[in-house]
């Protein structure tokens, strides 16, 4: 941990590379996906130096969230937003799934027939320096212009590659960010307030858990004694507006099937990858940690929506026909699992949500390239046209197979990790939930089966008559995946030991203020002998 | 030449409702000269009124002020003329009305 | 044994089947078939002579140092009072039985699948599944975390879902497969939730430490604390904290059992095990009669210190195993599959060891177990025979006068028929070993013993129905007729298989026929520590002779009509049969009593129905109120197209209107102001 | 003759150190005097040397005035006996509004060329136009408001109409001019109160009247009101707006360009000026008024915008919602300073972005005429990519996305509203952006869209290099205002501390 501004260096290299991109003449196909892999590849490297770092060093900090590699410099002084960088045991797993999608995304970008293959690739790398900003951010307005800022490369890839369909479905998604956004900026203005009022001048994450929010009960509403909720009430809501459309938790999904049905596969594998992932990393970060009176307060209403997440998505997923649709809804099932983790807010909990973002991560990551393949050689997504494809294309099936189980969460794979994490930390809040969301593993299982045998078995049908395996190139992609989804379900421990490093400092925030519903003492995690 | 001053609400009210009478007309009249004349009418109001206070305050301001929008309205006036004249060009009806091709 | 040592020889079981299955799945195809069965069963080999060598270190192990625990790695440590796993693995008594049935039966099978596959195509397919689920069988055995445990338990169940749907091309078989992982997904779900009730509950039980002379306590538990832990060792040390006979751990036991019930195809769980006949047969053999089928007893033998605290759960687990004993018997008198015969003789064979261990006889199981997975190894290989000679019929109407035609395949079916139905060989020791302690033990004894009676009768009979239809009488069909013997490769492990059933009762039981034997002896270390000996008492020896006569006789006297009815033919069941009473039964056996139905009508087809009602309604809803706001904005933003006229005057009016509203409203407020 | 002697007007002359405080104005003066002598000499087919000409005199201008910031002091002083403010809020209005002239005159050769409209007056009325917003952002006497406002405003209707074959330019002229007039009138209505009431057309002696006549005067207040009025009717804010999409899509573009950006950013300072400084004591008597236009402004705004399929009247209904965004700056301006410090960054950043915007629009025009609706741009993308993408940004940064100015412009606004503990504005605010991102994102849309293939595709022109330049520079200046905030917050800040008459 040198002066080297790490940190700095992995915000900066993809947007570098983007600008690099635009001096090579866009007829040298080969050369500009060439360079984006480069910077990809070196994007990977420097985050894995940054997550051995964070994995083998102590935080420096005694603030309440001990970070890594702090960076800290002025930005508008003027009104104390400050350009304070930092990784923790949370973020960095993230950051290394953000940097493997990204180089994923880099690697499968068709060369020939990528119109305009130059701006695909500076956006991809645009995308992935707004979403490492995101990730990085401390200072509340920094992470603000990171996480809108992200929209831009986003909005370009996703508006201009893409199916027909793509237009409307990007402009939903991007006006409902938009929203939900923009009510986050008004409660991180009000933060900002807060904080300034206290003598503050500051938008910085460390002195605003420092300094937490006076309780201020609500204004009686005109003309009754009907009490408003409280402010800090709002600004919550605020924040889990934002964070749970972006995640996205039903009934905010709605933008999710529609946007990733019509999405091209690279853009997808890094979307559906990281992108969306943001949510449930801006609730640990963030909404946890500044709001832990109101997220107590709302716990019973906001675990019930991850679980209905969970089982929505799970039921939705059974009764597709389009396989990007069952992938999109099996997402949304899996984010679930993820919410209900963090608002389990014990370290079980946010521990398992943790590692299963970087493990959907993965999985849903190797679902669309899959889905990508198989439409490339078939042309079509129906589930219903196809079938016999394990003939055809075995060593597909084996990966598929793989990504599946991952998928529907076999003990033994990734998936298996952070969902028994998350049950267990769900159980300590609820029992409910854990049987609940057990229920949503059950159905996870039906129709991941429904769609890996849909595809695979069967006889070979019309479509599925001609096609040819995987090339060389795609099982090097597909297979590290799948290499991972096995080697982080046998031995998790790396991702395990880092995150926990963290989690505790979260969870003692969100524990700061009494939790309304009482847990029977014998569910409490205690002491140890 | 001060006014007196129990005259002096009296001529405000004056200057206010030739003003209203202008801006009435503007909302009434369709021939865009007429439309014109009742802005020129606003004007005046306005400098009674400029003209009327100078007087009550015994401060020339107004009544400089009152020249200066004289001469903005003719200047008003030269360019307006112009500009109408080429639009309701021979042969076509003079009404404002006429005017809505840009719209919604 | 030193845990290192342990830890080398799991190592290396796990190892050997592990890698067999890489080299089969990812060189097989290209290095051809000679490789892959070479890697195939020498793998399987090679893992066998490891156990042998673990056997001969438990059995030369000093006595009550017979059990040991290594660690492998750290799986996922969370910190202190959070999730804490490592990759545990013990050796006991236990495992090692577990381990020489698997991997030595299972080598058999492996032999016997080389000629068996000898014309499939992916074979390589075929053996580097095989292999991975001998990996995960031992994994499973070795397991001492119940993640670890889990992990292994849906290894097993992976494998199982790919060798049902190995002939992928078959609509059928893939439904069977899907049908099977989902029914263990859900015994997975219930370990899982067992799992964590026993992390969040467990205490450490204070132990009185009373310091040999001259020496102190190291280790002074004053109060019991929460251990936060899933190990096996420390859960079983500790079960008594989970309070015994208490609802948490019966909940535990029933959600472990129920987890059990999935693995080892116990009613209510258990439609999937017929289905699974889609596979090939020696998978069949290996998983659907030998071994996983089996896991589930192993997996309430494992936890008896939790079980011999939950009478009731314990009681619940004896009733089903011995309801579904029965039930399954009934079923297997009318199929017509010859594996779905065997399938359903499996189940209901499951049942009883379930009983068993229901009623705390864990060694009369696990006994049962062992003798069983000869017995039923060699029906499903002879079946294996049996189908390969008729080519791929397996309806036993098409079959008959095999007995002539393939000898030696016919003769060791009838001593797998004979210990199935518990006579003379294998069956007999075990089964009424175990229905002796049913005997006295158990929920309402001898109540259940009855029953199990009534399963003796049954199993004579369909065993004998199975024997008398295909072997003997007169080919029914042109392949029947054409049928020859198979090949030696396909007949060796047959009749080794036979051999064991024949003798393997007989030696473990020497002299007497009934009574303590061999494995009771093995074992007895493991049920009785830590603390909590085996609640099933075994019989007087007077009781377990007059038990033993009776079942054997009830044995009998199902063989003998059976022979009587389709050996004989000289009674007619029909008549008996048509009896307006009994009219229902065949109807319902064939039938399977209609399980699939029901669970089709009552858990498949409402939530398809739902799932087709959310996607018809849930996201048009939930989007609704976004159509809703662009609706109103555009509703509005017509109405600004529309005042917006292009006329001078209207724009003119709308600023005096404003105009006139300002001044007026805010001179207004002046003027009150003042 | 004793009430002249009273007066400080008559008795000192002007001195060097008052035309010193206008010397940018005088530059642009002598400009516009020397262009109209050109424009008799210079042959018609080199008319784009009355560009050049134009160009050099306005960075002489705005040389001077860079330079005049510096000279002014953080204090400021008044010039021409308190008619005049050399401070540097104006110094820095002066910056904006230039840099925006020269940007136009940039694009406007080739676009005047391809239109057949290039004419020599076509400069010198853009001069004069620039001199009446010059001198409304220093002015600080009614009276010089009032003819500042003429100047530019005759200068605009004039150049409203000045595709004379084209009706809807003359249409757009017409109504320009009498709803400009009328405006006047209730411009000036309320200046004769404001006058009346107070005795005084000097801002900083109108602003001392006022505190010592509370309470309130109702007339005064009525006059303040139509003041507002007058100006709004300029900024083109709600309900005063209607003549703006209009005029804007019938003006040639290279007209609205300019005055889409420039008359706002001057009558803007101008209301700063106003009613967060000199009117300041009466905050409570207009500050409803003020936020009731913002809020209208907004909705109607973006709402109208909604479902518009030309570029340029979405442009000019999106121009009619950056007023009220801006409003909120000035509403809550009194008493807190961020709020005039938001809305001059706002300001500053929307000179850019929608000049941008208009400058796109200008170089892609057609020949004959402006082929400004939506189908026009379809398939823009894949013609011009540079230029689309350049269109993109700027819609994206008027939709306030980070990264952009429009963001920290809207940030800072929304700020200042929740510093002033107006909760409910800043939610009107943000309500409306988010509705707002629905019709600029439409645009790129349809841009991204493959030309039809039955329809012939539209033949944009080349943008030349001066188009080029022009949108770099603003794509430039977008997002250097977009992500380092403190160079124009740190000058916003400090032209906000040094207002002039500084009540």
């Amino acid at each position: 941990m040198s002066g080297f501004p790490w940190l700095t260096a992995i915000l900066l290299l993809p947007a570098a590379g983007a600008l690099v991109l635009q001096l090579i003449p866009g007829r040298a196909a080969d050369l500009i996906k060439g360079v984006t892999v480069v910077v990809a590849a070196a994007e990977v490297v420097l985050v894995a130096i940054v997550v051995y770092g964070v994995a083998t060093t102590s935080a420096i900090g005694g603030g309440p969230l001990p970070m890594h590699y702090v960076e800290q410099a002025n930005w508008i002084p003027a009104i104390g937003a400050s350009y304070h960088l930092g990784v923790d045991g949370v973020s960095a797993w993230i950051l290394a799934l953000n940097a493997g999608v990204f180089l994923l995304g880099a690697l499968v970008v068709p060369r020939r027939s990528t119109e305009r293959l130059k701006l695909f690739c500076g956006l991809m790398l645009l995308a992935e320096a707004a979403t490492t900003g995101v990730l990085i951010s401390l200072d509340l307005l920094l992470f603000y212009v990171f996480w809108e800022g992200m929209l831009i490369p986003l909005y370009f890839l996703l508006a201009f590659y893409g199916n027909e369909n793509r237009g409307r479905a990007t402009l939903k998604f991007v006006i409902y960010t938009v929203a939900g956004s923009l009510l986050m900026l008004l409660a991180i203005l009000y933060l900002h307030f807060q904080a300034l009022a206290g003598g503050h001048n500051t938008f910085d994450l460390e002195v605003l858990l420092q300094n937490p929010l006076p309780a201020q009960a609500g204004v009686p509403l005109p003309f009754t004694t009907i009490q408003t909720l409280s402010p800090a009430m709002f600004a919550f809501l605020a924040f889990a507006l934002a964070f749970a459309i972006k995640l996205p938790i039903v009934p905010f999904h709605t933008w999710l099937p529609d946007l990733y049905e019509s999405a091209p596969a690279p853009a997808l594998v890094f979307f559906a990858g990281v992108v969306s992932k943001m949510g449930a990393y801006g609730f640990i970060r963030f909404g946890i940690t500044l709001f832990s009176g109101p997220v107590h307060q709302l716990q019973p209403l906001l675990v019930a929506l991850a679980l209905l997440s969970i089982l929505y998505g799970a039921m939705m997923a059974l009764s597709q026909t389009d396989l990007k649709r069952i992938v999109a809804y099996a997402s949304i099932s899996h984010l679930g699992f993820i919410a209900l983790g963090i608002f389990s807010l014990n370290q079980n909990g946010i521990d398992g949500a943790v590692i299963q973002i970087l493990n959907h991560g993965i999985i849903i990551a190797g679902l669309f390239l899959v889905v990508d393949v198989v439409e490339a050689r078939t042309g079509t997504r129906d589930i219903r046209e196809l079938g016999g494809l394990q003939k055809r294309m075995p060593w597909l099936y084996v990966f598929f197979l793989v990504i599946t189980l991952g998928a529907l969460g076999l003990p033994g794979t990734n998936g298996f990790v952070g969902e028994v994490t998350i049950m267990l930390g769900a159980f300590q809040y609820f029992w409910l939930l854990a049987v609940l969301a057990g229920l949503g593993v059950l159905i996870a299982a039906w129709y991941m089966l429904r769609m890996h045998q849909g595809m695979m078995h069967g006889p070979v049908r019309a479509v599925t008559e001609k096609v040819h395996d995987l090339r060389f190139r795609e099982g090097l992609v597909l297979a590290p995946l799948a290499v991972l989804i096995v080697l982080l379900g046998v031995y998790p421990h790396p991702v395990g030991d880092v995150t926990a490093q963290a989690v505790p400092g979260y969870v003692t925030l969100a524990d700061a203020s009494q939790s309304p519903v009482a847990i029977p003492t014998a569910v409490r995690y205690g002491a140890v002998p | 030449m001060t006014l007196s001053q129990a005259m002096f609400p009296w001529l405000l009210l004056t200057a206010a409702f030739l003003f209203t009478l202008g801006a009435l007309g503007v909302l009434i009249r369709r021939n865009p000269l007429v439309v014109f004349m009742c802005i020129e009418l606003m004007l005046n109001a306005v400098n009674l009124a400029l003209v009327g206070y100078s007087s009550y305050l015994n401060s020339e301001e107004g009544q400089v002020f009152a020249f200066m929008v004289i001469v903005v309205a003719a200047a008003e006036v030269v360019v307006g003329l112009g500009l109408l004249t080429r639009v309701f060009s021979i042969g076509r009806e003079l009404d404002v009305d006429d005017l809505d091709e840009l719209k919604q | 044994m030193s845990p290192s040592t342990a830890a080398l020889l799991a190592g290396l079981v796990l190892l050997f089947p592990l890698a067999g299955s890489a080299l089969c799945g990812l060189i097989g195809p290209v290095l051809g078939r000679r490789f892959v069965n070479l890697a195939g069963t020498l793998s399987i080999g090679a893992a066998f002579a490891v156990t042998l060598v673990i056997f001969a270190q438990v059995l030369g192990a000093a006595s009550g140092h017979q059990s040991t625990t290594a660690t492998l790695w750290n799986w996922l440590d969370l910190g202190p009072g959070n999730l804490n796993v490592s990759v545990d693995v013990t050796i006991d008594q236990l495992s090692v039985l577990m381990l020489l049935v698997i991997t030595g039966v299972g080598l058999l099978i492996h032999v016997y699948s080389v000629g068996y596959m000898e014309h499939d195509p992916g074979v390589a397919r075929f053996f580097s599944y095989m292999n991975f689920f001998i990996f995960s069988m031992v994994l499973l055995v070795l397991a001492a975390n119940m993640i670890i445990l889990i992990i292994g338990w849906a290894a097993v169940a992976l494998s199982s879902y790919l060798l049902i749907g190995f002939w992928y091309e078959r609509e059928s078989a893939v439904l069977a497969a899907r049908k099977a992982m989902i029914t263990q997904v859900i015994g997975d779900v219930a370990l899982v939730i067992a799992a964590i009730l026993i992390f969040v509950n467990l205490k450490s039980v204070p132990q009185i430490c009373i310091p040999p002379p001259g020496e102190v306590c190291a280790l002074q538990l004053q109060s019991s604390q929460h251990l936060f832990t899933l190990s096996l060792p420390q859960i079983f040390a500790n079960a008594s904290s989970l309070g015994a006979g208490s609802a948490l751990i019966t909940l535990i036991c029933i959600l472990l059992a129920v987890g059990a019930f999935a693995k080892s195809a116990q009613f209510p769980l258990h439609t999937w095990l017929p289905d699974a006949m889609e596979g090939p047969t020696p998978v069949s053999a290996l998983i659907h009669a030998a071994t996983m089928v089996t896991a589930g007893v192993y997996l309430i033998a494992r936890f008896h210190p939790l079980f011999d605290l939950a009478p009731i759960a314990s009681g619940m687990v004896a009733c089903v195993g011995m309801g579904t004993a029965v039930m399954a018997g009934f079923i297997a008198l009318s199929q017509v599959d010859i594996k779905r015969v065997i399938a359903y003789s499996t189940m209901s064979q499951i049942g009883l060891m379930i009983f068993a261990v229901g009623i705390g006889a864990y060694a009369a199981g696990m006994y049962q177990f062992l003798l069983h997975a000869f017995f039923k190894a060699l029906l499903f290989l002879a079946a294996g025979n049996v189908i390969h000679a008729v080519h791929d019929e397996q309806d036993i109407r098409e079959m008959g006068g095999l007995d002539s035609r393939m000898r030696v395949t016919a003769w060791c079916f009838l001593v797998g028929s004979l210990a199935l139905a518990g006579f003379l060989f294998a069956g007999m020791f075990s089964k009424e070993d175990l229905l002796g302690f049913g005997l006295i033990n158990g929920p309402g004894a001898p109540a259940l013993y009855i029953v199990g009676i009534v399963v003796n009768v049954l199993t004579g009979l369909y065993a004998f129905r199975l024997y008398g239809t295909a072997f003997r009488g007169e080919p029914r069909s042109d392949a029947a007729r054409n049928a020859h013997e198979s090949k030696a490769v396909m007949l060796w492990p047959v009749v080794i298989l036979a051999g064991l059933s024949a003798l393997a009762g007989w030696i473990l039981q020497w002299p007497i026929a009934f009574g303590p034997h061999l494995i009771d002896a093995f074992l007895n270390p493991v049920f009785t520590s830590p603390g909590s000996g085996p609640i099933a008492k075994a019989p007087s020896l007077g009781l377990g002779v007059i038990g033993f006569v009776i079942g054997v006789t009830c044995s009998l006297i199902g063989i003998a009509i059976a022979l009587r009815i389709w050996v004989r033919r000289d009674l007619d069941p029909s008549r008996v049969l048509a009896r307006p009473g009994l009219r229902l039964l065949p109807r319902l056996s064939f039938n399977k009593l209609y399980f699939d139905e029901i669970y089709d009508a009552l858990l498949v087809r409402p939530t398809r129905a739902l799932a087709r009602g959310l996607r018809r309604v849930g996201d048009p809803v939930m989007d609704s109120w976004i159509k809703g706001v662009s609706g109103v904005a555009t509703d509005f933003s017509s109405a600004f197209r529309t005042i917006q006229t292009g006329l001078i005057r209207d724009y003119a009016s709308y600023m005096v209107l404003f105009v006139v509203i300002f001044t007026v409203a805010v001179m207004l407020a002046a003027g009150l102001a003042k | 003759m004793n009430a002249l002697a009273a007066l400080p007007l008559a008795t000192a002359t002007p001195g060097w150190h008052d035309l010193v405080g206008l010397l940018p104005e005088l530059i642009v003066a002598g400009g516009f005097l020397a262009l109209m002598l050109l424009d008799l000499v210079v042959p018609p087919a080199r008319r784009t040397w009355l560009a050049v000409f134009s160009g050099a005199v306005l960075v002489g201008a705005l040389a001077v005035s860079v330079w005049g910031w510096y000279d002014a002091g953080s204090a400021g002083r008044s010039v021409f006996f308190g008619a005049f403010a050399y401070d540097r809020l104006a110094e820095f209005a002066n910056c904006v509004i230039l840099v925006t002239t020269l940007l136009t005159v940039a694009i406007s050769p080739g676009y005047l060329n391809r239109r057949r409209l290039h004419h020599g007056e076509y400069y010198s009325l853009l001069m004069a136009a620039t001199v009446g917003m010059m001198l409304l952002a220093g002015a600080t006497s009614l009276m010089v408001i009032f003819l500042a406002i003429e100047l530019l405003s005759i200068s605009l209707y004039i150049l409203s109409g000045f595709s004379r074959q084209e009706e809807r330019s003359q249409e757009a002229a017409v109504k320009y001019l009498l709803l400009g007039s009328f405006a006047s009138a209730f411009l000036l209505f309320g200046m004769a109160l404001v006058y009346g009431e107070t005795g005084h057309t000097q801002l900083a002696q109108i602003a001392a009247a006022m505190s010592r006549s509370l309470p309130v005067d109702p007339l005064l207040v009525g006059g303040i009101i139509l003041m507002f009025v007058g100006l709004a009717f300029k900024v083109s804010a709600a309900p005063f707006h209607a003549w703006t999409p209009d005029v804007y899509q019938g003006a040639p573009t290279s007209v609205t360009t300019f005055m889409s950006v420039a008359t706002k950013v001057a009558a803007f300072i101008v209301i700063i000026r106003l009613f967060d400084d000199a009117f300041a004591s009466y905050y409570s008597r207009w500050s409803a008024v003020v936020i009731a236009v913002a809020i209208l402004s907004m909705v109607v705004g973006n709402l109208a915008a909604l479902t518009q399929n030309s570029i340029k009247r979405m442009l000019a209904y999106s121009g009619i919602a950056q007023a009220g965004y801006i409003l909120i700056g000035v509403a809550v301006g009194v008493g807190t300073p961020l709020g005039v410090q938001g809305a001059l960054y706002y300001l500053a950043a929307y000179a850019f972005t929608n000049l941008g915007a208009f400058a796109v629009v200008t170089v892609m025009s057609g020949r004959g005429e402006d082929l400004d609706s939506y189908d026009h741009l379809r398939g823009l993308w894949h013609r011009r990519p540079y230029v689309a993408a350049a269109l993109a940004f700027f819609l994206l940064s008027l939709a306030g996305f980070p990264f952009t100015a429009g963001f920290i412009g809207k940030f800072l606004v929304f700020a200042a509203a929740i510093q002033a503990h107006n909760v409910a504005l800043a939610l009107w605010g943000i309500g409306t952006s988010a509705v707002s991102v629905f019709y600029y994102l439409r645009v790129t849309l349809i841009m991204f869209q493959r030309p039809k293939e039955d329809a012939p595709a539209y033949e944009w022109p080349r943008t030349g290099w001066a188009g080029s330049a022009v949108l770099l520079v603003t794509a430039a200046g977008t997002l250097v205002l977009g992500v380092f905030v403190v160079l124009v917050l740190t000058v916003a800040s400090m032209a906000q501390a040094g207002t002039l008459p500084g009540t």
